[in-house]
């Protein structure tokens, strides 16, 4: 496969996750809207919302990071998507692998903090300080995110004694039992708990928490740069879902199966969200260090003996 | 006016505070907005003037629309997503929060609150509004990104109501910031709120909803009926 | 008698007197007293020195009629020990200065302090 | 050649004239003291002369015109003429320092001052015991007089429980000598020696008077309250002739005596040095008043004396020389030091601070300090080296490791002490006057130092000249402290170039070392560029900056053991003194200099267990420990430990790191800690690298390099000072290093090492751009700093690309140690402590956007708003390192390819597989290059378009941001800053517990109080230290003689 | 009382540890060692009867030049340390009445004791005796001149002088002893023959001449420290 038909492939790959990460929004939005018994917004609202904001008329910077914040964020999105086998085709070389034969899980793992540092770097330039508080939540929340998460990654590796996406993958082919869910549920139960923090939704929303901080890191952007963040915001859900979905859910074969089951992820995130209040950072902090982070040791114990 | 008389009269203004504070507290000016002197770490004296430093010292521009397609597929664009700053400014925000229950349901109509004036291209004036919210107005409106539309809830924004003669509370608000939509009532329910909305996405949509431009024009002449009213202005004139 | 001879009653007396002296230098707060406490049992020495030069029967070690009359033909069969008595004789001396000077100490701490107490003169501790 | 008995002559000679010559004058008098002690030290050099350099026999002088055993007969050889001349010279100098003391007290003290100095001199030579005693109390009565050259109730005090206590113990000895005589049959020395007396029957109580005796006149623990009083009380003059002088005579009858005695006694000999050397120098820590602690101190060496002088049958030989090293230290660094102190005048510790008022009185101070605690070059560093390496291979790691305690105790006060002198607070103290006579001595023993330190260097490996060379440089530049920066810097970096080039042919070919090498200099050269951005002529930092540089080199040239100790004590003295250069630096010195110590004794103590057993002291010996390993072993990796601040002993890294100055910073930092890493290389493998044996020691050291990581992270996140910060984040990233040694595979090895060179890239970068930034806003805190990036965007690009590269988020290079250790983690099985590592890693983002946040982003404070941009001279080295960064991150495998052929010369197994650029290992791959042009590319295609899209954008001030409809007041009430990590640290405050600094806290305490307790002993009663004697007496009675 | 009787303990326990030297100790029979050849050849070498001061003098004289020498230190100590000046010397003090006794009898009794002091120091080498005990006698003379007038002025010079010069000659004569004989502070300056006649005065080397320099000496330094005691007390 040449690189020019990759190319085109990953473009229409991008586009892809970018219009799905859009419509998978609007239908959470419409589906806690239908749970709050309201009509909820449309599902072109994103798309709308995302034209509005790139036309305004007027656009203020703070300095140079204030510009580059958003750039780092969206670059950090399509990375991710750069670096992720999408589709499994049976081929390492497949159309839909992207550009994941550059890195491996440890690149996704830690190219995942890209857009979010520059996010910081950003917000600080603007100098409110509900963007400072914001990241800081954010940063403590991903901290304690991480540590079950790489534990599960890290009893997902020794399991398949790789630490290559695709491979992975290919292992969890042939039939639901293969999953990972069902091979190594200790990890499985671990990222599917720590998965609530990596996607930010209630009740570990609390980066944003509008009318609390004013949606936190982005209280100073407008327009153009938020839209930018919208998109980023869009393609980064999708790929959350995606890197659990290859690593616990055994891939996706068809763009239809990715569809599937990275809106039944997300909605997992959402539908917990509907249900539970905002935690306050350290609640936040110390509950990952509970049951998920024993979940996570647990994972990795078992392959240590 | 002109820029140069602006300057001058900021200047003036600025004496002006100054030797308030000195001979009388009558424009209440408060210690932090004196200048200052900080050390540098060199040693050096700097001198910090806290109205005028801090700030970006603009006027705002007229912004033209680009016209034609675009400007009427932007114009759609800018209808179905209204963006509703949450800022109750007088008694009828308490019309507002019903707007997002089942039963009203605004978002259906692409009309979301947002929590920062950034984001944010409408704004909600409700009910009477007093000299002292007025000053967070005007900076809450020249802080958000034009296009932006004001909609004002109830009678007393129209011609101050039942406070039309009250010291403290301004008794008609479209000399002080353009008005895009009216909703008339004391208070007016939600659903009329609700229809002013569809009112200012009819007008948007028609390209009439310019007022942003209007005040970016006319700014002087605002700036100017503010200050009179505002009497302790110890703002910036300017607000980005 | 053949264990109590001179030899051994004077080096009893030596170390009693030894004894005495230290009990006098350990116990006593006076200054004064703590050099007599020294006097003693230097003397206790010296009489320890000058007793183990003892021996048996014999005389002075200094040849003249005394010498002959012991009988033996051989001055040294018949003269006790030399060396200790010239060890004593520096011993003495050595004594001597050294008990100067603790007085001379004595009078300057006592017009220093106008105390004898021993136990005032800590300035300097820990 | 004068015989011998002309000192004895000579001295009595003219005491006895000046009754009547001192109608001439006081000058007169005084002058022909010094002229009969000249001729004495003549007389004695002349001797030594012969011996040393000529092949003089030892030569007996009688007297009397009997042959002995008859008549006293005075011994003149080798070792009494060294002695002689070394008490003759202290009298020299003394009496040249005191010659006003001693004039204003008249010609009697003058007279009493030979004489005592005549007495110490035959007591040395005489080989007739009840001379000897004779001549002791000549000396004894004769100090006993000069104590009174101080005036006052204190000192008068001090003499007369000084002859108290002689009196008691010389009572003892003459009991001793007259029933040895009794036994015997004869007084003198050889007679006895030859009559065995402690085999006849009742003879051994005779021994044990004597020699108790003559141990007590070395004041030995705790009967030793009189000592010390002297010591204290008496002129500061005289006091050094005491320690110097007195103590080397005494010191010198004891090795004579104990002859008589026999090998029986020379254990408790050594058991009673032991106690003192420990004993005296834990209470030396208590200290505040200046003379008495010297006097503990003096005290304590003496034991260390007595404790080689047990040993003497064991260390053979060697004996000399080690008595040698440590003698003439402690007489030469002790005098200096008593010397000072009388030209100071200040009583406590804390008073010295006056001294800087005289900078060359630290170098002087500092040499002393340093020449005592058994520091290169001076002699009592290779007398320790050698002694520990004798004890150590016979097996008696009992007494290396109370010497080594005895040694730190010391080394705790001395070093408190001189960072009183170099950072105390001195703006109130009254300056000192300075005496021409008073300081010609100083200098003479501290000149003295360096010279016995070279000829001492001789007769080991060290002896090679090249080892001197960086030492002749750092004495030209001490020499041209006065120029201005520009100059000295210029000499400094081409001194270093220079050497490097010089140097690099060694190593070509040696990979290891010239990465280490690499580091070291060329670090060492940027650092030192960034020296160009300072004024004045900033007295002091050359010298010692360069001393370091030169430990470093040593440490990476070392062919033996010695060398490599060598070297790295020299580095610890220049980065010490480096450290202590901060504003606030003086705890943190001290902590650095202390826990430095005790990892040097460490090291010591398992480069002497390596040594068992071996013939030579090669370097490869540590590859091949044959006895005990683990130990060695272990205490080799735990000395190394204590230089990259592994948990447990990193108390000391924050704060010397956090207070250094700007361009010290780094070289502390980004550079030392290496020397460190380098040490548990070498370690590592000798430990066998990949057949090694010792799993269980390497898997501890796994666990304590993650639990390092992470707690040096973890406490990055809650400092507020930017330094300090960084110096946390050190400790975390050295703890990643050592983890990744640890893991003893090939990927491990690579990790830690790409670790290294990644480490030393980007900390130097952060830590000299904040520090320029510090040096032009003038805070660490850095709430109070914000919004630089409008002020120096050069600063915060390098910040940032500096954070991005140590947080480890591709494209930069940190990501490679990243990913190269998520493969050895999953190699080696060492899962639960990578996931604490890789937690670590995901803690550093915390910090690092803080640092970033609170210093570059926020509000700009009032007072920086006409801040400049960071100095030039900063820029040069930061921007060069990064463009390191830049080339590693681009093309990973230029630097990762060499390595991993290096460490497969250990490691062969496991070796990563390149494909052009692409590292390919057993669990997945990663390109480096490949991944930097992706994201770049992407990057630039994001920007371009929001640059197009946003080109009318206005540029906004500082306090346009939405505010409720309000505005800002002030920025520090803006900037969120200040604990900002509130919410974490209510999570995890339990992490944070300081329990390591609690330990050593319990630690000291426990010391604090067991000192403090135990010196209550001195209760400044006469009688009770004659108590205290017969106490001593009776106990070492029950325990040698038995009941 | 504790201390006492621990102070008591120690006591005894030294006295376990003299006992343990004492039950060594056997009353000689004969001589031993070196005090062998001193009592058979010492009168012979030497040329003195006393024996004692044969060793004193000569075969240990080296310790005696200490001995002097302490006594010179003590004087000197004493000397700067009671802090007298010259015009110390000349002042008086009051003090009590000395009892007409004691005046009269010193009169008669110093000359008496300042001859048998010098008769002591001059027949030491015949007769038990020597420098240091006639140097002691000659002090009590001072001594109790000193008690009968405590205002009497010893002429300090004289003393000085005296000191001086018969320690400079002791050492001088030690030194020719090198010279002309065997080593320093040989007796036998004068030769073999100098040893003179056994049993008369001027016989026995340098010993007369010697132990008159320590008389001498002696006498005039405790005859100093007295007199600087007595002087002193001015001061206390």
């Amino acid at each position: 496969m040449n690189i020019y038909a990759k190319l085109a492939y990953t473009i229409l790959g991008f586009l892809i996750v970018l219009n799905w990460g859009f419509l998978m929004g609007a239908t959470m939005r419409k589906i806690g809207a239908r749970m709050a018994g309201r009509h909820g917004i449309p599902f072109k609202q994103p798309w709308i919302n995302l034209f509005k904001s790139i036309s305004t008329r007027t656009v203020i910077t703070h300095g140079i990071m204030y510009y580059i914040g958003p750039v780092f964020r969206l670059t950090g999105g399509i990375g991710l998507f750069l670096f992720m086998p999408m589709v499994f085709t049976g081929s390492p070389d497949g159309p839909w692998t992207n550009f994941s034969f550059e890195g491996d899980l440890i690149l996704i793992m830690y190219f995942n903090v890209f857009g979010m540092l520059g996010m910081a770097l950003g917000a600080g330039e603007g100098g409110h300080p509900y963007a400072a508080m914001g990241i800081t939540r954010g940063l403590a929340q991903h901290a304690a995110v991480e540590l079950p998460l790489t534990l599960a990654f890290l009893s997902i590796a020794i399991q398949f004694d790789t630490f290559s996406i695709y491979k992975i993958v290919e292992a969890q082919q042939g039939g639901i039992m293969h999953w990972v869910l069902f091979t190594n549920p200790f990890a499985a139960a671990a990222i599917i708990l720590a998965m609530l923090g990596a996607l930010g939704h209630s009740p570990f929303n609390l980066v944003k928490a509008p009318n609390e901080i004013l949606i936190g890191p982005a209280t100073e952007y407008e327009g153009t740069y938020l839209g930018f963040m919208m998109s980023a915001g869009a393609t980064l859900h999708v790929m959350e879902a995606v890197l659990f979905m290859n690593l616990v859910f055994g891939g996706a074969t068809s763009w239809l199966e990715l569809i599937v089951k990275s809106f039944l992820i997300y909605f997992w995130s959402v539908f917990v969200g509907m249900v539970f209040p905002r935690f306050k950072i350290e609640q936040s902090v110390t509950w990952f260090f509970k049951v998920p982070l024993l979940l996570g040791v647990l994972a990795v114990i078992i392959f240590m003996f | 006016m002109s820029e140069l008389d602006l300057n001058n009269k900021t200047s003036e203004m600025l004496a002006n505070s100054e030797a308030n504070v000195k001979n009388s507290k009558k424009n209440f000016t408060r210690p932090e907005d004196e200048k200052r002197e900080v050390v540098a770490p060199d040693g050096s004296i700097i001198e910090v003037n806290p109205l005028y430093d801090y700030f970006s010292n603009e006027k705002p521009k007229e912004e033209k629309p680009r016209g034609g397609v675009v400007e009427k597929f932007l114009n759609w664009a800018r209808a179905e997503s209204i963006w509703v700053l949450g800022f109750g400014t007088g008694c009828g925000s308490i019309e507002i929060p019903p707007l997002v229950t089942p039963r009203f349901d605004m978002f259906r109509y692409g009309v979301q609150m947002r929590p920062t004036p950034r984001q944010s291209n409408a704004f909600i004036i409700s009910g009477y509004l007093s000299v002292k919210t007025l000053k967070r107005v005007i900076r809450t409106y020249e802080q958000m990104p034009s296009p932006k539309y004001i909609l004002a809830l109830g009678s007393c924004t129209i011609n101050g109501g039942m406070y039309y003669d009250s010291y403290s509370t301004i008794n008609r608000l479209d000399k002080y910031i353009p008005v895009d939509v009216y909703i008339a009532g004391c208070m007016p329910r939600p659903e009329a709120l609700l229809h002013g909305f569809v009112k200012l996405k009819q007008l948007i949509k028609e390209g009439k909803a310019e007022k942003a431009n209007e005040y970016a024009r006319n700014f002087d002449e605002y700036k100017a009926n503010q200050k009179k009213i505002i009497k302790d202005w110890n703002m910036p004139d300017y607000n980005w | 008698m053949e264990y109590i001879d001179l030899g051994h009653i004077s080096l009893l007396i030596g170390f009693l007197l030894i004894l005495v002296g230290f009990w006098g230098v350990l116990t006593q707060k006076n200054i004064i007293k703590i050099i007599v406490g020294f006097s003693i049992l230097n003397t206790g020495i010296n009489i320890l020195i000058v007793s183990l030069g003892y021996v048996k029967g014999k005389t002075a070690p200094i040849i003249d009629n005394a010498v002959a009359q012991t009988g033996y033909h051989d001055v040294s069969a018949s003269v006790v020990d030399p060396v200790p008595q010239a060890l004593v004789l520096t011993a003495i001396v050595i004594g001597f200065g050294v008990t100067a000077l603790m007085l001379a100490y004595a009078m300057k701490l006592y017009k220093a302090k106008k105390t004898l107490e021993i136990n005032k003169f800590n300035d300097l501790k820990w | 050649m004068v015989t011998p008995i002309f000192i004895v002559a000579t001295a009595l000679g003219a005491g006895f004239a000046i009754g009547v010559l001192n109608k001439f004058g006081k000058n007169f008098t005084g002058g022909l003291v010094l002229a009969a002690i000249t001729f004495m030290t003549f007389i004695s050099y002349q001797w030594f002369s012969a011996f040393q350099f000529g092949d003089q026999t030892p030569e007996y002088v009688y007297t009397a015109g009997f042959m002995p055993p008859l008549s006293i007969n005075l011994l003149m050889g080798h070792y009494e003429a060294f002695v002689t001349l070394l008490i003759n010279f202290a009298g020299l100098l003394g009496g040249i320092y005191m010659f006003n003391s001693l004039k204003n007290r008249g010609s009697n003290a003058q007279v009493v001052y030979l004489i005592m100095l005549m007495g110490l001199n035959v007591m040395v030579m005489t080989r007739d015991i009840f001379n000897l005693f004779v001549f002791m109390e000549v000396s004894s009565i004769a100090i006993a007089g000069l104590i009174l050259l101080e005036k006052g109730t204190r000192s008068m005090g001090a003499g007369f429980k000084y002859i108290l206590a002689t009196s008691i113990i010389s009572g003892f000895l003459l009991i001793g000598i007259i029933f040895a005589y009794y036994f015997t049959g004869t007084l003198n020395l050889d007679g006895m020696i030859d009559a065995n007396l402690s085999g006849i029957k009742g003879g051994a109580v005779a021994v044990f008077m004597i020699m108790i005796a003559i141990i007590l006149e070395l004041k030995p623990f705790p009967a030793n309250g009189w000592g010390l009083d002297l010591y204290e009380g008496s002129n500061a003059g005289f006091s050094a002739v005491v320690s110097a002088a007195s103590a080397t005579a005494s010191f010198f009858v004891l090795s004579k005596v104990m002859d008589i005695a026999g090998p029986e006694w020379y254990y408790y000999i050594s058991l009673i040095g032991a106690v003192t050397f420990v004993g005296s120098n834990l209470l030396g820590i208590k200290q505040e008043n200046t003379r008495r602690m010297l006097g503990y101190s003096s005290i304590g060496q003496l034991g260390l004396l007595m404790l080689i002088l047990g040993f003497r049958d064991i260390l053979g030989d060697q004996t000399p020389y080690i008595v040698f090293g440590i003698l003439i230290s402690h007489y030469m660094a002790k005098a200096g030091l008593f010397w000072i102190s009388g030209i100071v005048k200040s009583k406590g510790l804390k008073g010295w601070a006056v001294i800087r008022k005289k900078p060359f009185f630290l170098f002087l101070m500092g040499t002393f300090i340093f020449a005592l605690i058994g520091f290169p070059p001076f002699p009592s560093f290779f007398a320790k080296w050698t002694l520990v390496m004798e004890l150590v291979k016979t097996g008696n790691m009992a007494w290396v490791v109370a010497i080594l305690f005895g040694s730190m105790m010391e080394a705790v006060y001395l070093f408190r002490w001189f960072g009183y002198a170099i950072k105390g607070e001195n703006e109130h103290l009254e300056d000192f006057k300075i005496e021409i006579h008073k300081i010609v001595p100083v200098w003479m023993v501290a000149i003295g130092l360096y010279v016995m330190g070279y000829f001492t260097a001789q007769f080991t490996e060290v002896g090679a000249e090249i080892n001197f060379i960086p030492l002749a440089f750092v004495g030209l530049l001490l020499a041209l402290d006065f120029l201005p920066v520009f100059v000295k810097n210029t000499i400094a970096i081409a001194g270093m170039l220079a050497y490097s080039y010089f140097i690099y042919p060694d190593l070509e070919g040696d990979t290891l070392r010239l990465i280490f090498e690499g580091i070291f200099m060329l670090g060492g050269i940027l650092a030192l560029i960034a020296g160009y951005a300072y004024k004045g002529t900033r007295a002091g930092f050359y010298p010692v900056a360069i001393l370091m540089y030169a430990g470093l080199t040593g440490i990476i040239e070392a062919k033996t053991t010695l060398e490599f100790f060598y070297g790295w004590e020299l580095m610890t003295a220049g980065s010490y003194f480096l450290i202590i250069r901060g504003k606030r630096s003086m705890p943190h010195g001290l902590s650095y200099m202390l826990f430095s110590i005790g990892g040097a004794y460490a090291l010591l103590a398992g480069l002497g267990i390596a040594h068992v057993g071996q013939d030579s002291f090669a370097m490869d010996i540590i590859n091949n420990i044959q006895y005990i390993p683990y130990w060695a072993y272990g205490l080799l990796i735990a000395g190394f430990l204590t230089k990259t601040a592994a948990v447990g002993l990193h108390i000391w890294l924050p704060g010397a790191h956090g207070e250094a100055e700007s361009d010290v910073s780094p070289m502390v930092s980004a550079i030392l800690l290496k020397a460190g890493v380098f040490g548990v290389v070498l370690a590592l493998i000798g430990m066998g690298a990949e057949n090694n044996q010792y799993t269980e020691l390497a898997y501890a050291l796994g666990w304590l390099g993650a639990i390092t990581a992470f707690v040096g992270n973890l406490m990055a996140i809650f400092q507020e000072d930017a330094k300090r910060l960084l110096a946390y984040s050190s400790i975390g990233q050295l703890g990643y290093i050592v983890f990744g040694l640890a893991m003893m595979t090939h990927l491990g090895w690579l990790a830690g090492f790409s670790y290294v060179i990644n480490h030393f890239l980007y900390k130097a970068v952060l830590f000299l751009t904040i520090g320029a930034v510090v040096m032009r806003v003038g805070t660490h805190n850095m709430y109070e700093m914000g919004g630089l990036i409008k002020r120096m965007p050069l600063a915060f690009v390098a910040v940032m690309i500096g954070i991005i590269a140590l947080s480890g988020v591709p494209p930069l290079s940190g990501f490679t140690g990243k990913w190269l250790f998520y493969n050895a983690v999953l190699e080696k099985g060492w899962y639960l402590q990578g996931a604490l590592f890789s937690f670590s890693g995901i803690l550093a983002f915390m910090y690092l956007w803080r640092l970033i946040h609170t210093v570059f982003l926020g509000q700009l404070k009032d007072n920086h708003r006409n801040v400049k941009e960071i100095s030039i001279w900063f820029l040069i080295p930061i921007y060069t390192l990064i463009a390191g960064l830049m080339v590693y991150a681009a093309k990973p495998e230029w630097i990762l390819q060499p390595l991993g052929n290096m460490i497969a010369q250990f490691f062969p197994d496991g070796q990563l597989i390149w494909d052009g650029g692409t590292a390919i290992s057993k669990y997945g791959q990663w390109s480096g290059s490949l991944i930097g042009m992706t994201i770049g590319a992407t990057f630039m295609t994001v920007l371009i378009w929001l640059m197009l899209s946003t080109r009318k954008a206005h540029k906004v001030k500082q306090f346009d941001i939405t505010y409720s409809g309000e505005r800002p007041e002030r920025p520090e009430t803006t900037h969120v800053a200040y604990n900002a990590f509130e919410g974490l640290y209510k999570a995890m405050w339990v992490a944070t517990i300081p329990l390591v600094e609690t330990f050593w806290d319990r630690v000291t305490n426990i010391l604090h109080d067991t000192a403090g307790f135990t010196r209550r002993l001195y209760s400044g009663n006469g009688q009770a230290y004659m108590l205290h004697i017969v106490f001593f007496i009776l106990i070492t009675y029950l325990v040698i003689i038995g009941g | 009382m504790l201390r006492n009787i621990l102070i008591a303990l120690v006591i005894l326990v030294m006295g376990y540890m003299f006992y343990n030297t004492y039950s060594n100790y056997e009353t000689r029979t004969e001589l031993a060692g070196i005090s062998q050849h001193f009592a058979a050849q010492g009168a012979q070498e030497v040329g003195a009867a006393n024996l004692v001061t044969a060793i004193v003098v000569t075969y240990r004289g080296f310790d005696t030049l200490g001995e002097v020498t302490i006594l010179f230190l003590t004087a000197s100590i004493i000397a700067f340390f009671l802090k007298l000046k010259d015009e110390d010397y000349d002042s008086s003090i009051d003090h009590r009445e000395t009892s007409e006794l004691l005046v009269t009898a010193s009169q008669v009794l110093i000359p008496i004791i300042f001859l048998f002091g010098i008769y002591v120091f001059m027949n030491g080498h015949l007769t038990p005796g020597g420098g240091f005990q006639g140097g002691a006698i000659i002090a009590t003379g001072v001594a109790l001149m000193i008690m009968a007038n405590p205002n009497v002025r010893l002429n300090y010079h004289v003393i000085h002088w005296v000191e001086s010069v018969s320690g400079v000659s002791f050492v001088v004569i030690g030194i020719l002893g090198m010279v002309l004989a065997g080593g320093f502070l040989d007796n036998k300056i004068f030769g073999q023959d100098g040893l003179g006649e056994f049993g008369t005065l001027f016989s026995a080397g340098a010993i007369p001449i010697i132990y008159s320099f320590v008389g001498l000496k002696v006498g005039a330094e405790i005859s100093n420290i007295l007199n600087k005691y007595q002087k002193s007390q001015k001061e206390a």
